[in-house]
């Protein structure tokens, strides 16, 4: 089998997730902000593909790709989003805060950073549960300024629990250059501060990443401690959902139309060899997925208002 | 007179106190370039240059820097995004801030201010929805306003930004792009303290603030409504006499109910033994975290028929 | 029956969960080898290794990484040595740890303990001082006790870690080392929620929690003292109907007055119609900083004289 | 004149302030935790000297020393402790909490790292008021965990504003040894993480100290921004007044107090022929200034109860 050809099938069944989000919200199907994940396809598809089943994982309310490259139904991503029953969440999550424990997916969060330290939970627990547990946070460049992400590194670094951190460097903050905001724009650096493993590679490749965060699971696993990989990446589109981007820097959405993921990996298909036809199949296949599961979505009934003080405590 | 909305109100208020008061300084995520996530500061880091400018995603840092500013004779007007992101640096508001004046015996002072908005808008997840004014108003030291009108928006940031104590000016943004009004712009900058009166009735007082008390003046009819817009200092004499008159009382608010402000609403005028003709009631949001489907998030708010209807059920009680 | 301070019956307490429960964990600063700034762990880590550990100064981390382990199967016990310290990280308690269960629609839980100790002793700081059980109080989601006996300082512990909800023990170095008593270790582990009535009287009823009860039992001539140990759950029930017996209400605290939680307690017993021989009343620290001179500190902190006063002054009116 | 019997004196002011304090503190004259600063007087004299007028100093509860050194009257600072109203805040800030603006001393804080972002809004004043203010702030190797600091680093670097942070290293926090709490033990290589400078110096010798910390306040004042010092020192004492000590390791104060900056100065003074009676001299003097301002701190009244309710707002 080809991987390149899987991790472009992957890649395409976000993107068109992706896709199919901003329609329903440019129809109001969808309400509220919405962070879509485009360009970013590679960097999950890539690291969930050597995540385990035991493994935890934990994201930010950019976390649609993760959720979809780490298992979670499309269609219980979209029902969520619609905030109907069928969600994932029950529509209690929405676009910036689902979970879906039962795939392997422990939740989107809202507040910059604060997933960190529950990943280093996640990954301490596993140090008495027997799962030898190793726990993956993802943030963007801007969160490496967050004192819950610096404390989160040295803790896991000093109790040496497998914690790999993942930043997703899309270069803006919200609406903020990263590389005004830091004076050292290699924030794979930080990682000598607290005595781990740090790298900054090709986030738009899905086996760069495969490979480099598979390295840093296996190392993590063996009691190496935690690791910081920096992603080098690109968000294709606004921060949220009717962003003006008007912070846009010239030629910058140009050139990285060449290097995104799914262009590049396109193209280095393309290059192999591959059949034009099997590549459309890629996305093919991952439109109909993800049409199938909005049609179904849509049907679904709305949250159960009913239920709605239910679970607060136990 | 000028029409201008909730957000532009408030820029108006930034605005003229850049312009007017060397001293202050606008900071804070995409506040300066961008001019602000939801476009409040727009326009002012191009007029007024390296005085309004961006930072990092560092609360502790944004929060703690204005009141070391403060204390060195800077007027710091700084934003915390979501009132939700408090709480990743509330030590720098209660530990610090609160702390400066009292515990130099007076002779250092921090003239703060932290703009900040908060609530529920349809769709956001419960870390973008909480309302905690409730917080802020147990922290002796602290002054704290909730405009809710283009008007009050921008004459309260004006009195924040003149006034020498740390103060958080809580705003909603889902009434940032609302309906414009003619809104004074040149008029005297107006003392810290004082309460709206928004609608006149003798069966009811009905107190309120923030987003909510929109709703509330639709709602209440015959009742005397008290807009609370000044919550520190909170305008005690003017609403136990109304209550007084009245001999009924209904708190609206959008935080959640147990340990809300309403609390102590209700506390002050029973300890001030106001006789009331049936026991007061407060109108809030049940003590649950905000799901993000709008159906849910609707099930728990009061909108303007549940709030109505307490509160033609209180006037007829008793 | 074993003889023990309200540190060695919180060290009991932690010994049996850890002994009792595998999945206990119990960390925090110097709470490991060191066994506690305060000596409360004393022993832990030399009896149960590497589930009882010392962490970085890190309030952020360690309260999350709580809340994710818990997630994940562990009952984490960690401490927050002085509940000021939680200003520094209290989105891992108010946006993380009370939303686990409510946002996964009750798919997954978070049950984890948060000890932690406050209050004022002689000579403390502004920021060593305060009583912040009313933002715990404020945040749905998250369950808080209040012991002031060994006996309860044992029996609320256990409660604590057995309980599935995110449940914060708050405790008071004040009383850590003062008189030992007679404390039943080896009874059954209670549920969460009750009070404790610490005299009987029917000229007033008044209602107390924390270290502050132990002046109130002492002061309360002919009262109905009602020590609230568990603020959440709270015993609304037995609390009316006290008031309703007594027709007279005092709520102690020794947090600042307004916004505190004895608003709440007011406001909940006026709500439900009872009928007061007398408006209630608070007696609680005066919306300040606390100064570190004992002589000024104790100017602010009602003490027994001052309550005594204020108690029969109540029972006294009407 | 002879600059290392001044700072000898100076060290003299500040370890017999201490002694004094741990004095009236066992008499009860004083209540409540005190964190002495024995041991770790080379740092604060040395720094101190090369500090300017309008720059600011924040320290913390472990500020004794810091404010010795800056110049805050010894009188001021008893009396503080012991609740007097002549005090240097009446008696409001305590041991832990005081500060002292007129004579530059910014204050103390009792939550760990707060100070850093205080400084940093020093520092920010500095660049609108004319004064090119540099601000310093002090506090401990725990203290380098804690999520302020990190911001406020990050946040210096970013803004190129003129701020020292000054990390007394004494190898303990509270009762637990940071190289236990992190991986890597040189905490002044964390500077590389926000692209500043970075140095571990010995905070034992007040010229050394006098030496780096000034090159680095000139860099920071000409527009280089912030520096990170790390001055290795010792806790000869407690964390507290009462502290057991349990956690000692072997010989460690036995090494200790062969380094500490009042012996090594002495010696030092001594080898280059300094003679004993004008070493003797730096103690005395300094002993009998600390002695009438305990009297004089003792005979003070009490705080006045009847402000206790001033000040809180404007
Ligand atoms: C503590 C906190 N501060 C601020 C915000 C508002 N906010 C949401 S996303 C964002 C930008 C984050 O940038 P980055 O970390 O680079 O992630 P990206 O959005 O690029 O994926 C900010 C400031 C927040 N949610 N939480
Ligand atoms: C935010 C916060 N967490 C914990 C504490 C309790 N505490 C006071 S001092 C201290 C140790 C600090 O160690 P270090 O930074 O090395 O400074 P040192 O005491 O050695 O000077 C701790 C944990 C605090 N005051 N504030
Ligand atoms: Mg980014
Ligand atoms: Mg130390």
């Amino acid at each position: 089998m080809n991987t390149l050809l899987d991790d472009l099938h992957q890649m395409w069944r976000i993107r068109l997730l992706e896709e199919k989000v901003r329609e329903l919200r440019a129809s109001n199907d969808i309400v509220g902000s919405v962070h879509l994940s485009i360009g970013q396809e590679a960097g999950p598809v890539g690291a969930c593909s050597v995540l385990g089943e035991n493994d935890a994982l934990f994201a930010t309310y950019r976390g649609h790709n993760w959720a979809v490259a780490r298992g979670v139904p499309v269609e219980g991503i979209l029902a969520e989003l619609l905030g109907r029953a069928t969600g994932v969440n029950g529509g209690r999550g929405g676009s910036a805060y689902f979970s879906d424990f039962a795939h392997g997916f422990h939740g989107e969060n809202s507040i910059v950073g604060a997933g960190a330290p529950l990943a280093v939970g996640a990954a301490l627990a596993g140090k008495y549960d027997g799962t030898n547990r190793v726990a993956l946070t993802v943030f963007g460049d801007g969160a490496m300024n967050q004192g819950a992400v610096h404390e989160s590194m040295n803790f896991a670094a000093a109790l040496d629990l497998p914690v790999i951190f993942v930043c997703e460097n899309n270069s803006w903050s919200e609406l903020t250059p990263i590389d005004e905001m830091v004076r050292n724009p290699i924030l794979a650096e930080r990682a000598r501060a607290y005595g781990i493993l740090g790298e900054r590679i090709d986030g738009n490749d899905p086996s760069v990443v495969r490979d480099r965060v598979g390295d840093a699971i296996e190392a993590a696993r063996e009691g190496g401690g935690p690791a910081l990989l920096e992603l080098m990446t690109q968000r294709l589109v606004g921060h949220y959902i009717g962003d003006p981007e008007q912070y846009r820097r010239p030629g910058e959405l140009e050139a990285a139309r060449e290097v995104e993921p799914i262009a590049a990996a396109t193209r280095k298909l393309r290059e192999q060899g591959t059949s034009q036809a099997r590549i459309d199949e890629a996305e093919s296949n991952a439109r109909s997925e993800v049409e199938d599961a909005a049609t179904a979505a849509l049907q679904a009934p709305l949250a159960d208002v009913s239920t709605v003080k239910e679970h607060l405590y136990a | 007179m000028r029409k201008l909305s909730y957000a532009e109100a408030v820029n108006a208020a930034l605005r003229r106190c850049l312009d007017e008061i060397p001293e202050t300084l606008l900071y804070g995520e995409d506040v300066g370039v961008p001019g602000g996530v939801h476009g409040v500061s727009k326009g002012l880091h191009k007029a007024f240059g390296d005085r309004v400018f961006d930072t990092p995603i560092s609360e502790s840092a944004i929060l703690g820097s204005a009141v070391g500013a403060a204390m060195f004779g800077r007027r710091p007007i700084v934003e915390i995004m979501w009132s939700d992101f408090f709480l990743v640096a509330l030590d720098q508001v209660v530990n610090q801030a609160a702390n400066v004046r009292y515990v130099s015996n007076g002779t250092v002072k921090a003239p703060l201010t932290i703009r900040t908005q908060q609530g529920n808008s349809p769709g956001a997840c419960a870390q973008h929805s909480q309302n905690l004014e409730a917080f802020f108003l147990h922290t002796p030291g602290i002054r704290v306003c909730m405009p809710s009108t283009p008007q009050d928006a921008y004459d309260l940031t004006l009195a924040a930004v003149h006034c020498d104590d740390p103060t958080i000016v809580i705003e909603n943004r889902t009434l940032y792009h609302g309906a414009k009004a003619e809104v004074v712009t040149d008029g005297e900058v107006q003392p810290i303290g004082g309460l709206r009166k928004r609608r006149d009735g003798d069966a009811v007082t009905v107190v309120t603030w923030g987003a909510i008390s929109r709703r509330v003046e639709e709602a209440a009819e015959n009742a005397e409504v008290l807009e609370t817009v000044w919550l520190n200092p909170f305008p005690w004499d003017e609403v136990i006499a109304s209550v007084r008159r009245t001999g009924r009382l209904a708190v609206v608010h959008e935080a959640n109910r147990t340990g809300g402000f309403g609390a102590e609403v209700v506390a002050r005028v029973v300890e001030a033994g106001v006789r009331l003709a049936a026991p007061p009631v407060r109108i809030a949001v049940p003590d649950m975290r905000l799901p993000a489907a709008p159906v849910l998030a609707n099930a728990l708010i009061p909108d303007v028929r549940s709030i109505a209807a307490a509160i033609s059920d209180l006037a007829a009680r008793g």
